[in-house]
């Protein structure tokens, strides 16, 4: 093992904000793994409610962009606001999208409601939808994911 | 009564709102931002939803977020806590609305408290002493000029839709007046989108007492007695107490009854505070409501045994008040405690809270949504905990707030407790000599 | 009033005398054992002091180590707390030659409390009512059988210098009972170093009722009230409250005299506890005094306003009683919470707390010794937390407790907090309808 | 395995912000996990004593024997209770021990005073004493080190 670019590895995995770094080449494997923020200072995440979340966490309720990475190439388009999901524009009319559909960018793929407004959910980016998340008329969180996709670029 | 209230506030008050849901057996709903993930009221209500990011415009003070997660979550009622929107006109009238119940007083009540110019009319007119100065908004700065010919300097110029010490200027004589008037007036506009200023007469030496009132909505409105709030600093109160050494067992009568007076006038509903300034010459002059909670709410409950926010809530739901009169025992005071660095001219220090030892034992109370792992966040208010005790007299308060705050630790940020503890420990407050200028013999010498 | 004050004990009890000397402007020191390096009494004190390993023996209970610290650090005064050596006229003896206040009773009245066959005697001479009995050790199995015949069974053979249940048997008919007389004189031999046991009738459904009182030097003596401590197992209370639901205003007003009078039979001074039994029929009895500050003495301070602690010190010091009656205000409850697994018998639960929560809010006191990080040791009482809510009426005060032990929360050790839950948040209890039987509605089968 | 490379490998983790490090070739696996801030546990040592400490804190207070190792192979001779520490056996006497001195198992090389009563501290293995950390007539805590002394085995 070359001790150098051993350093040098974990140097690029410290200046950025990823969490893990694991490569493999010609037989050899390394895994580099940060501290969490939530291991470094444990926060009481073991304070559960007692009678459950309202809604469902937002697996990442960070998200200032609607789009973050998975780790397997997909990406997920995150609730821009907290509200009700409707997958299409009116009762009995087909969805907006569907799993396998590829969606351009600005291209409507759902509608959130707050406030009896309907707010239309874009694409940023072109991708296939992979899975809707959420059922049509379920309640969700700032942040929750909708739609798992893949990008197309 | 309600069975599900959501909490449109964050850090010890929603906290503080829990705790009385809770004992009221009423469902609490949270709210929180994206930087709240993990704070205290996010985990300690019994449900909690995600509105938005850390600004508070796009989480805490969105209203169309507010009411959508209301809605979603099938809450009947909404508690603004204070600060963000709790005295909003505007989203108490969109809760009514929407079928949720707006727990403070009614939207009218609302817009009148929020209209300082217009408020102290309706309060003067109702018999209230207010501080002399201008009958309504200043039209220019040469209607100002007349005015202060009339009641001298110096003078305050304050914008009617200001608080918490924005859009306020001191002016000595006519000829920074009129740049006053204009700075203020354009100030206001910018922060509150409205330019309209009036003058008060500057009462030098003057104490800061409030009086806590409750209201049902069957006409019955009780004084549970003053906070002495003198002590503050940029409009920013440290240390709270009651009784207040400045009063009289006849001039907190006379004074009580100016309060209940003042509220009457502009129809009040719900827990609220009337504000006064004391002269050193014992006169005193209405200044303004504060429509909603108040963050020293704790030394008036801890002397009455009432709990104000239980009473909010009650009140809200139409309940009527179970006494006329409440006679306050022993005495209370409040430090609070701030991420703040004294040294630093007051410099906010938001940071992770590594560890924190939060004090107890009889007659201390915390009100705080510290814990080790809590990150104080930029975005918000600095206000770490409240540290409250009561004692069967203003003597034994004191030293067991002194050995409270002795004992309050955190490490990650700077804070105000040290502050605190040499203020109380001190001559001048022990004394009870408490005044405007008190603070400054506790500051660094800025050199 | 001393200046320096040593404090012969650990855990919450120690850090609740911190906080006294705090408020008292006195120099606290804190002993440890190694086991207590890192403990909250220890970091929290003004000085602390290591006077030994973990084992109580060696540390805790060792008078040498005690009295050695107490004079290399200038002591004046020793807090001996409750447990440990609170109680032993041994060590009392050995302060005053030593010239260390003892913070209790005199030895004489110590010995003679710790005597509770000689005790029963004194008090019932004073006219006080005692649970009929054996009029003093018995001493042969023979001489049991003859009482028996006279008073009937079931009876309770108890070691004279017994406590905390130890050397205490319940005999059903005379067979057994030459038996348990035997055993129980011979476990008491083994565990205390008297063998001495005396015989009292079981009383059937008997509720625990014991009164606060406080006794200067100068012959004035004041009852502060009762508490029903009937919800205990294995004779470790778990709920303590007062008032007490089973006393009637003239119920409790003969009882607090009887206690007086049991009190100046013995010569008592500085604060203490006189435990009666109240039976199914009104018929009240004495069992014995605590001479010493009660872990539940946290009720009794919250309905009076009286700090017990502060008490303890200034009358040992010498000071004389300021008052003659006090009148309790509303209503006050404690839970108590163990480090034990109540799904496993109350099996111990040594550990570390990783993380916790204390509840708070008005009306609430939590005293403890936790914080993240505190290991719970096997050397000692498994006392986590005592959550204390008092409010205007029981029914307040029940509804803050409940919130307060539903916030509750610790990682790493299992506890009884949600045992307590059920029991205040049950039906028997919100009726008040409290009885030695109550617990096991509670309690996991054992299948 | 080489010992020496996996120390520099710890040094580099140690070093890092990393929380775990995992490499694989030539079909060796190494993983290198830190204890996390939760696990280390934090107890409140922050907590300093306003006023000080009575008398200096024991070094070692979870001294179960009388000695103990330090690093440079000196040992320590502790205090086994809380007393008043004598250099010798009466005020104007020589001291039981001067550093330099070789001590033999059973001999004794202090005092300790607690309630008067005069407790003789003993050497438990032959030692050269180094040095007296200690002043006569100076209070000592339960654990306390007395004496560094090097032992003669």
């Amino acid at each position: 093992m070359d001790l150098g670019e051993l350093q040098e590895l974990i140097k690029i995995l410290e200046g950025s904000q990823l969490a893990e770094m694991e490569i493999e080449e010609e037989g050899r494997r390394v895994r580099l793994s940060k501290l969490t923020a939530a291991q470094m200072a444990a926060p009481m995440h073991f304070l559960t409610n007692p009678a459950g979340q309202a809604v469902p966490t937002a697996q990442n309720p960070d998200a200032q962009e609607q789009s973050n990475l998975r780790g397997n190439g997909l990406i997920t388009i995150d609730s821009p606001m907290v509200g009700t999901f409707y997958a299409s524009s009116a009762p009995g009319k087909p969805p907006f999208v569907l799993p396998g559909d590829t969606v351009e960018p600005n291209q409507t793929v759902c509608i959130i409601e707050a406030m009896k407004i309907m707010n239309e959910v874009t694409a940023k980016l072109p991708v296939i939808i992979e899975k809707v998340l959420v059922e049509n008329g379920e309640p969700v969180e700032y942040g929750q994911p909708l739609f798992t996709a893949r990008p197309l670029i | 009564m309600f069975r599900r209230l959501l909490i449109a506030n964050r850090g010890e008050i929603a906290v503080r709102i829990i705790r009385a849901c809770r004992e009221m057996g009423i469902t609490s709903i949270a709210v929180y931002s994206t930087a709240d993930r993990d704070s205290l009221h996010t985990v300690l209500a019994d449900e909690s939803i995600c509105i938005g990011p850390a600004e508070a415009n796009e989480s805490y003070r969105n209203i169309p977020a507010i009411i959508a997660a209301a809605e979603i979550t099938d809450a009947q009622a909404i508690h603004p806590g204070y600060g963000f929107l709790s005295e909003s006109a505007k989203f108490a009238s969109i809760c009514l609305e929407c079928r949720l119940a707006f727990i403070g007083p009614n939207p009218k009540t609302l817009s009148l408290s929020g209209d300082k110019a217009a408020c102290r009319k309706a309060v003067e007119a109702a018999g209230v002493p207010v501080v002399p100065g201008s009958p309504g908004i200043i039209q220019d700065p040469e209607e100002a000029v007349k005015i202060a010919e009339k009641i001298g300097f110096p003078l305050v110029v304050k914008a009617t839709h200001g608080g918490g010490g924005k859009g306020m200027r001191i002016a000595h004589n006519d000829a920074t007046l009129k740049h006053d008037v204009a700075m203020a007036a354009s100030e206001a506009r910018a922060a509150f989108g409205n330019g309209g200023v009036y003058l008060e007469k500057y009462i030098e030496g003057a104490r800061h007492i409030e009086f806590q009132i409750v209201a049902d909505q069957f006409g019955r409105i009780v004084s549970l007695g003053e906070r002495e709030c003198t002590i503050q600093r940029r409009h920013q109160k440290l240390i709270e107490e009651t009784p207040s050494t400045a009063l009289s067992a006849s001039l907190r009568s006379r004074m009580a009854k100016a309060a209940l007076r003042a509220a009457r006038a502009i129809g009040y509903t719900n827990v609220g505070t009337v504000e006064f300034l004391l002269s050193p010459n014992g006169q005193y002059y209405f200044i303004e409501f504060n429509a909603r909670i108040q963050v020293e709410h704790g030394v008036t409950e801890e002397v009455t045994g009432i709990d104000l926010v239980r009473e909010q809530i009650r009140l809200a739901a139409g309940e009527p008040l179970g006494y006329s009169s409440v006679i306050p025992r022993g005495a209370a005071i409040e430090a609070r405690i701030y991420a703040e660095d004294p040294e630093l001219n007051f410099r906010p220090s938001p940071g992770i809270i590594k560890r924190c030892h939060i004090p107890g034992g009889p007659g201390i109370r915390v009100d705080t949504h510290l814990f080790p792992g809590y990150e104080v966040s930029r975005y918000y208010d600095a206000l770490l905990a409240k540290v409250i005790a009561r004692g069967k007299n203003r003597q034994e308060a004191i030293a067991r707030l002194v050995g409270a705050l002795e004992e309050f630790l955190t490490d990650g940020v700077s804070n105000t407790a040290r502050l605190a503890t040499r203020i109380v420990r001190g001559d001048r407050f022990r004394r009870g000599d408490i005044g405007p200028d008190l603070l400054e013999e506790y500051l660094p010498s800025i050199g």
